[in-house]
């Protein structure tokens, strides 16, 4: 029997698999789908400290092999989530991990510091990723200094673990990844939607209301997956590897590029099964290829 | 909320109307589960370079003696373009039933069902359902002409089936707004349940408000998840963005900013 | 009769299609299959200083709805290119540019003053953007003061039309497209390739022999449209678009985005005769949307 | 170099060999333009969401008469899988004739052609053209059992068809390196036209030079474009890289560095 159990730097994991944030809801909305407490963990959705509304519609472009949203963050709060979402979660046996994003760096912190208080949720995944807000978001995770700032915030006030969600739209993510890692992040997930548009030719019209978009799918994976290979062998911390991941085969790759775990994203809207398919695709690759865990999986790239 | 499944139908028939409509017949492997009036399903679109996410369409008809479910779909794009491809014996994944459906039970005795367009669609099993339940419906169909009113035959069999088309070659000419049944008779009835093209929605809306009629209208926004986690379809509504797929397709007009 | 000319800031072209560098060879490898001179211009592959064997093999994997390259700027050297090839260009009745490369400011500006002296070659594409290369390449495009640097350096020594094309990983491209603009390019061509990487799960080798390498084909056009639509409202000169245009409408996109010029590239290797197809579907478009002219499309998305 | 074409041919047969193969007969429109031994088609493959590229595949034989060529595949990943679901009257586009060929003015009278596992496709053709010019051409198969012997029938007709096969169930046991058209009559052959699995290719390209004897080989690289514009295909040569699809895939072994 393979050992399909990650230690993300103190987080235990019974699988590498987890669920992307904004892809999953809160879990719950899986429940008739899937045992949601067999996956390796579940990212809820993006929470600000104030309720959001998000982008106007429309907020969806197909493109080829992928997908452009433009959500905006629409939540209902930290407050919300605390009183009335939290209470639901904490039935599942693994580890629920709360999205936190923001426009200022207070709002990150007073967002955090109240995730702090649930003893349910081990994690936060620290969002300066998000490409659909105006203030915020991306603008953080764009820049390295502006990046160990906020890491090195939230740092002070959120003493479990401290996961930095990395956007790919950036010159070198693997300098983003370290100032991260400066600041006092336990881990790092990339990589967040690329910046991406679609126009409808017959109207000449954007096909969303923000005209740019986050794009996922399986057209961003060959991005996503030299992205992960570049920062996991740039830093100490371990790298939760996501970007178009839509079957196992894609979750093995992303391993032995030297993800220590991987987020499905996208994948759960063409089948809300896809994420326990892979858990058992990464067992059978184990199994097939005579390895005992899947640490002997993590980078295990071979470039002579 | 009615359980929700993933499962493989198999197409058993495949009709093609009009050259612009498809009416696809869906064999469940087993006994089909509960599935309310107004609800929809996600497609998984056969192989293709083109297409890459699940279509939502609206569900048809159901027939649990035999298994089966019917969608009638628009052929209008790529995603539609391939299921109208699809032929006897072929696999198809749904992922059903979806939303929440009409309210049949405030849809009162005397309920007007108004569609327009492929927006008909929902309202075949809705009839029956209603009529099932001891009410009394009756169909308002509006179509650009006589080509484009669908299921003629199907709907007659439940119900009178009242009909307007915009070049007059059947019935009232102009629109569903046209008829009688909302010009003047609105009040007879009990409420409104639509499904069409926006502008008809609204136009039909704005006389149930000022009727004082009860009336429920079907949206259909583009959407990816169909189960309210990627927040692409919202509506707005009073109490702010509302996803069409979970916490619709069905709303009550005073619910909209309409 | 629709007029499909475009004046590309002096560069008159018959119609706005023209193919992208290495992926039409010389031209004379399409005579069997197309009209090349019914273009509006070719660009022809990669040409250094000194001749390059590029990489080894293999050089190519294939990717959803796109694929990978990392040949390397194979060629003969510009001397070779001068004796050799040029000759069989002159028969062409549409403009030829020529895809200028190297790994020194010396090599870009000792190349580009040979191909000054052609009288055939009424413009270069200063390639700054190339993935492919240990040195060189992308590492001047993704910075705006090398980029502003080597432009100027060209600019003077080359008199003639100065496109300079640029790469998609960087953080702002706005900025690079006016580094280029205030180095005094004419125009400029975007995107080049995005740096992707592709792994042989069942070997854990990567598939290409540099082990990552630039991403092209139908999968990139939402991020291409994305950078082409923020350069053209950016900068003053022209902006000719490139990023998985695979047909007509993708190429009607990019003119609505901003682009005065498309280059098609990956879409020859699937479909040899695509160029005069997309031609062929612009006039389509315009007289079915009751346009005079390409310019009355061009830079004509709405977006209230 | 021959024209080369982009045309969309018909299938006019699909056969399925052994689960693992698949025979592809398909017509020419009008008639079929010149085509060396040796060359090979570029394949639009069917619109898929895992396929992008075409796929480069040898031409198994030319019958002018009917105007269709053969290609013989072996089914090996998503998109040689797509070819292998292709039905009669199904339309498959090509880019073609490409590549060079083996030189068949410098084969001389009595050339061995050398086939390993799908590596055989490209012999029968050959074959054909060879006696046509008069020549005598014998065949040298190797696989790894009988059933990975492919159109053993079609090849007997033109020609001695000498077998080796890993497991000894049919002909000689071992690889056909180990056969006594190599092993002690090889320098009876006037050359050797050679293509199949790399190492096996190597090894007869060894024992060729080592006897002295003309030997050309037919390389099989990962390609794109198929018309020598994006350079991925290259192998090395005494003069640098050359590509496979447009300088190949035919090689005397003299000018490779093995």
């Amino acid at each position: 029997m393979v050992d399909l159990s990650v230690n993300l730097n103190g987080l235990q994991l019974k699988n590498p698999v987890m669920t992307a944030s904004g892809t999953f809801g809160y879990g719950y909305e899986y429940d008739d789908f899937i045992d949601v407490s067999s996956l390796g963990g579940i990212i809820v959705k993006g929470t600000t400290l104030a309720p959001r509304e998000g982008n106007a519609y429309p907020r969806l472009a197909e493109t080829p092999q992928g997908m452009i949203n433009a959500v905006g963050l629409q939540n209902k709060g930290v407050d919300y989530f605390c009183k009335n979402i939290y209470p639901k979660l904490t039935k599942y046996t693994t580890n629920v991990l709360v999205n936190v994003s923001g426009s200022t760096i207070d709002d990150y912190v007073e967002c955090a510091s109240r995730i702090n208080e649930l003893d349910a949720i081990p994690a936060i995944e620290l969002n300066i990723s998000c490409p659909n807000v105006k203030h915020g978001g991306m603008a953080f995770g764009t820049n390295p200094v502006a990046t160990e700032e906020i890491v090195s915030a939230i740092r002070k006030v959120y003493h479990k673990h401290l996961m930095v969600k990395l956007t790919p739209n950036v010159t070198s993510i693997v300098d983003i990844a370290k100032a991260a890692e400066a600041g006092g992040a336990d881990s790092v997930s990339l990589i967040n939607t690329l910046l991406g548009m679609a126009i409808d030719a017959e109207r000449r019209r954007p096909v969303i209301s923000t005209i740019t978009g986050g794009m996922s799918g399986a057209a961003v994976k060959p991005i996503a997956l030299r992205m992960v290979w570049q920062v996991s062998h740039a830093v100490k911390i371990p790298v939760v590897g996501l970007g178009g991941i839509m079957n196992a085969t894609d979750a093995v790759e992303f391993l032995i590029a030297g993800a220590s775990a991987v987020e499905v994203g996208t994948a759960n809207f063409i089948d809300p099964t896809i994420t326990v398919k892979i858990v058992d695709g990464i067992r059978d690759y184990l199994e097939r290829h005579n390895m005992n865990s899947v640490s002997e999986l993590i980078d295990s790239l071979q470039t002579e | 909320m009615l359980k929700r499944f993933t499962t493989d139908f198999t197409v058993v028939a495949a009709e093609m109307i009009d050259c612009e409509y498809v009416l696809l017949t869906l064999k469940h492997p087993e006994q089909l589960p509960e599935i309310n009036a107004g609800q929809f399903v996600e497609v998984k679109l056969p192989d293709s370079a083109t297409s890459f996410l699940r279509r939502p369409i609206s569900i048809h008809d159901v027939n649990r003696d035999n298994q089966t479910l019917q969608l009638l779909i628009r052929v209008v794009g790529n995603g539609t373009k391939l299921l109208s491809l699809l032929t006897i014996g072929d696999k198809l994944n749904l992922v059903y039933p979806l939303g929440n459906g009409f309210s049949l039970d405030k849809a009162g005795n005397r309920p007007l069902l108004v569609g327009g367009g492929v927006g008909v669609a929902p309202m075949l099993y809705l009839g029956k359902r209603l009529v099932e339940m001891g009410a009394q419906p009756e169909f308002l169909f509006g179509a650009r002409n006589k080509s484009g009113l669908l299921r003629l035959a199907e709907f007659e069999k439940i119900a009178k089936v009242n009909i307007t088309t915009e070049d007059g070659s059947v019935g009232t000419k102009g629109f569903v707004t046209n008829h009688s049944a909302i010009e003047s008779n609105i009040a007879n009835y009990s409420s409104l349940l639509v499904c069409g093209p926006m502008p008809m929605m609204k136009a039909v809306a704005a006389k149930a408000k000022a009727a004082g009629v009860r009336c429920e209208v079907s949206l259909e926004n583009k959407m990816a998840c169909g189960i309210g986690v990627c927040l692409c379809c919202v509506t707005e509504t009073k109490e702010g963005h509302k996803c069409v797929c979970s916490q619709g397709p069905v709303f009550e007009i005073n619910e909209l900013k309409w």
